[in-house]
């Protein structure tokens, strides 16, 4: 949200914990944080599937989620749908 | 293939008969092998087909790039035609499941983790 | 009112408790853990400075200046990014890690055996590239030499049909074949230049895998007799799943760290590493106070350097796989002001 | 007299033979095979033209323009330099390999089973990053359930005890425990992304480790219509070990290619990888004419694509580990030509 919308730090958290449904000290805490990207996506720390699992979205798979949950465009998600979309655009 | 040190077994097996993978048409002929398991003869004729060319330009690696570049369906990113604004790797394998028609496991893997619709019942 | 102070569970979750209570889940902490290990409580200076690391909102906390210890890892990286060699390089150069370990993936000496050509050749190209003591590492595993995966069988099977003296029996064998692998990877290990082997989570499947331990731990010893050689404990007690196994006179089940210590020193170990499991449902000041009473005993005999376990789950460090890094540090600074440990 | 040329015995070595020595040689190789293995001697064309490719000094020799074909590549990488996803990287990017194949050192399925979480995160990465089909490969390698390595009496040391019926019951346990670690695994790979599930080196236990396969194939078919599944064989001909075992009523023991692509067809294979034998005492040109004949009832009656099998010590490439490019290039183009197969 700094990088794309210019935010200030308190400003962003409260965004961000708005559009996630938590608290702002919720953003900080593994523990919390854990659960809730996984539950929509967001990606983690891979430890060979261990942690995340293959199910989980990883990598620009996650930027499509974060892009939807943040309602904010990601440059390489959206060159992605452009490039993998050459055929149906609006399949993707 | 098999055992052996990579130039004199896989260098040398590529050179006197391979297809030549996504330098030409190889991965995709390699596809309807593996997903329809169709015959190397049939395999190339659809591919053909669907890419509005020859079976010979199947495995010819000038006439491939300009229709891989067209179709979006991933080059080489190396040498002077480096070009970050083409399809590549797993966003390549999206075009190619439409243009062959076949579903991919991994780009319809990708589809369900973001939520994308399918074009297949797979 | 008393303030409120932001803190964690064995689970990781975070609460928020008065200094009081704090000090109470300490003082329950040592007391449960004393009457349980039979050792003395931690004494009345030594909770106080354990309030004081625990009553703090701050985010971080560390020893004072000059008290660092060596940090060891089990495990170095999680082999997703780059290169096995580049897991280590990261760990020395990123982490500034005090020693490295490679290891494979299927993290226990049988499936190791099978790919040793090939882990000795990654050995010896990371020989090349790092600066820190570097060896290998795997669990003894005696489970694996059970039936479906292994030729003995399953003692877990045979135990609840009261076949103790079959149960006995298996597990005498899968001793011998355990340490029959973990002595040839070590051999194997030594030629492709290793400075340490470390025998991790010995004692995961009782009394008889930690007998597999020291046993290749002894001849290890005496084929090498410059190897640095380390364990770390699966859990703060020895399971007796044989339960009438001995080392060197020794009953093995029931041990509790300090103990374990004397035993492996005597196998010829130059680190051991115990391990004491979290309490999920008990606050982190409860678990450190518990954790540390356990190991003092050994701490204060010990022959050998101890690097305590401190990984998730254990040593008073939360049970969650993205451990907080405020109880984690805590739970170190604790253990090392409070047992003057070697290492971590 | 007659000119010499330099061609390649069965173990790679270079030796002179004049153009009659080596049509004596295709001759022989064709006439002992198609004995042996009850076909068709090849025919005075095929003779002719394979004379043509291998009394030749040329370095190197290819197939026509436009008769390529496509290239699996089993075991791709040789897991020494970088990471095993830059390794399908560079035969992706560097040798144009058609299908690359992600593999776990220990190359088969049941020590895959231990471990398939990290192989399944290596395989996710791997479809992000490569535009070709991504297989994964292993060996069925039935030996592994025998004792020492596994839970079951080891038949090897039953059959010359001639308790034939207890190696017989060994050997049907062992393949199902077999069907199920497939499964397992490729389930997982499926999910991770994989195009196609390679069992490698089918049969290498007799026709117990080759029925494992054949069932492993056919519920895999079952529950991925779009799979590739390629087996590919160990030799040219399922040995007997067990000696009664069927698949779809037909007794898998004594089979040659012909059958053998039957039944894999029958299972729902997408592609058969016939594999056979190299004598390092014959010549090359021996070779070829022998691979080539015991193959080719199977390309008359091929519905799926054909992989011959052209590793080092099999399909007329010589056995050693630097297969010299002018035998390798002179079996690629012979196979191509007289079978008109689908890929290697």
């Amino acid at each position: 949200m700094q990088i794309t919308r210019g935010m200030r730090l308190t400003e962003a958290k409260t965004y961000v914990a708005g559009k996630l449904g938590v608290s702002v000290l919720d953003l900080s805490d593994p523990t919390v944080m854990l659960d809730v990207r996984k539950e929509l996506g967001l990606g983690g720390i891979l430890e060979s599937g261990e942690i995340t699992d293959i199910d989980d979205p990883m990598g620009i798979e996650a930027k499509f989620n974060i892009a939807a949950v943040l309602d904010v465009p990601v440059n390489c998600v959206e060159r992605f749908r452009a490039k993998a979309g050459r055929r149906r655009p609006a399949q993707i | 293939m098999g055992t052996g040190d990579p130039l004199g077994m896989e260098g040398a097996h590529t050179q006197a008969s391979g297809m030549g993978g996504m330098r030409t048409a190889g991965d995709l002929v390699a596809r309807m092998q593996m997903t329809r398991r169709m015959r190397l003869k049939e395999a190339k004729a659809y591919v053909a087909d669907k890419l509005g060319c020859t079976p010979r330009d199947l495995s010819d690696p000038s006439a491939m790039e300009q229709i891989r570049i067209e179709k979006g369906l991933g080059t080489l990113p190396f040498t002077s035609s480096v070009r970050p604004g083409e399809a590549g790797m797993i966003e390549a394998k999206f075009n190619i499941s439409q243009v062959l028609d076949i579903p991919i496991n991994s780009v319809e893997r990708f589809k369900e983790r973001v939520g994308l619709a399918s074009s297949f019942a797979v | 009112m008393e303030a409120k102070i932001r803190t964690r569970m064995g689970d990781g979750a975070l609460v928020e408790m008065t200094p009081a209570q704090i000090r109470a889940d300490l003082e329950a902490g040592t007391l449960a853990a004393a009457k349980r290990s039979k050792s003395a409580e931690l004494t009345s200076a030594e909770l106080d400075h354990l309030s004081e690391i625990f009553c703090s909102n701050s985010r971080f906390t560390g020893v004072d200046i000059g008290d660092e210890v060596v940090l060891s890892y089990d495990g170095c990286g999680s082999q997703d990014l780059g290169t096995r060699i580049n897991d280590l390089q990261y760990y020395e150069q990123y982490l500034c890690a005090d020693s490295l370990e490679l290891y494979h993936h299927d993290y226990s000496y049988k499936p190791a055996k099978a790919v040793m050509a090939f882990e000795q050749d990654v050995m010896r190209q990371a020989q090349f590239v790092t600066t820190a003591p570097l060896g290998y590492g795997a669990m003894p595993d005696l489970g694996l030499y059970t039936v479906p995966d292994g030729p003995v069988p399953n003692w877990s099977q045979l135990l609840p049909l009261g076949r103790i003296a079959e149960s006995r029996a298996a597990q005498e064998e899968a001793v011998e074949l355990a340490a029959d692998d973990i002595v040839y990877v070590a051999d194997e290990m030594v030629e492709a230049g290793i400075e340490f082997i470390d025998l991790d989570t010995a004692g995961a499947a009782g009394d008889a895998d930690f007998l597999a331990a020291l046993k290749a731990i002894e001849r290890i010893r005496a084929r090498h007799p410059d190897l640095g050689i380390q364990i770390g404990m699966a859990g703060e007690f020895v399971l007796g799943m044989h339960g009438e196994l001995e080392y060197d006179g020794v009953r093995l089940a029931g041990l509790w760290p300090l103990d374990q210590m004397k035993l492996a020193a005597k196998a010829g170990v130059t680190i051991y590493g115990p391990a004491i499991n979290t309490n999920t449902g008990k606050s982190i000041a409860w678990n450190v106070a518990r954790t540390l009473t356990i190991a003092k005993p050994c701490c204060e005999a010990a022959t050998v350097p101890v690097h305590l376990n401190g990984g998730m789950g254990v040593g008073g460090v939360p049970m969650h796989v993205l451990p907080a890094g405020d109880a984690t540090c805590r739970a170190s600074r604790a253990a090392v002001d409070i047992l003057r440990l070697d290492g971590l | 007299m007659e000119p010499r040329i330099a061609t390649r015995m069965g173990d790679g070595s270079l030796v002179e033979m004049t153009r009659s020595e080596i049509k004596a040689d295709l001759e022989e190789g064709t006439q002992q095979s198609a004995k042996r293995a009850k076909v068709d001697p090849l025919t005075q064309d095929e003779l002719d033209h394979l004379l043509d490719i291998y009394a030749s000094s040329a370095r190197f020799t290819a197939v026509d323009i436009g008769d390529e074909v496509v290239m699996s590549n089993d075991g791709t990488g040789t897991k020494h330099i970088g990471n095993r996803v830059q390794d399908l990287q560079t035969y992706e990017q560097v040798l144009g390999i058609d299908i690359v194949e992600l593999w776990q050192i220990d190359y088969s399925y049941k020590a895959i089973k231990t471990n398939v979480a990290h192989e399944g995160q290596a395989m996710k990465i791997a479809q992000m990053l490569c535009t070709n089909p991504v297989q994964y490969g292993a060996m069925p390698d039935l030996g592994r359930y025998s004792k020492p390595d596994g839970p079951i009496d080891n038949w090897s040391e039953l059959l010359p005890l001639m308790k034939v019926d207890e190696a017989r019951a060994a050997q049907i346990e062992a393949c199902a425990m077999l069907v199920e670690d497939i499964n397992f695994v490729a389930d997982h790979m499926v999910e991770a992304g994989a195009d196609g599930i390679d069992m490698d080196t089918t049969g290498a236990a007799g026709d117990a480790d080759f029925l494992a396969g054949l069932t492993a194939c056919r519920m895999l078919r079952e529950k991925y219509p779009f799979l590739g599944i390629e087996i590919g064989m160990a030799s040219e001909f399922v040995l007997g070990m067990h000696g009664q075992l069927e698949f779809d009523g037909e007794r898998l023991a004594g089979m040659w290619p012909k059958d053998q692509l039957r039944m894999v067809q029958a299972a729902g294979g997408s592609i058969y990888g016939p594999a056979v034998n190299i004598n390092t005492g014959k010549s090359t040109a021996w070779n070829i004419a022998r691979a080539i004949t015991i193959i080719k009832p199977a390309m008359e009656i091929a519905e799926i694509p054909v992989h011959v099998n052209v590793g080092m010590g099999v399909g007329g490439v010589p056995t050693c580990v630097y297969p010299p490019a002018d035998a390798t290039s002179r079996a690629s183009k012979a196979f191509v030509e007289i079978l008109k197969i689908d890929g290697y």
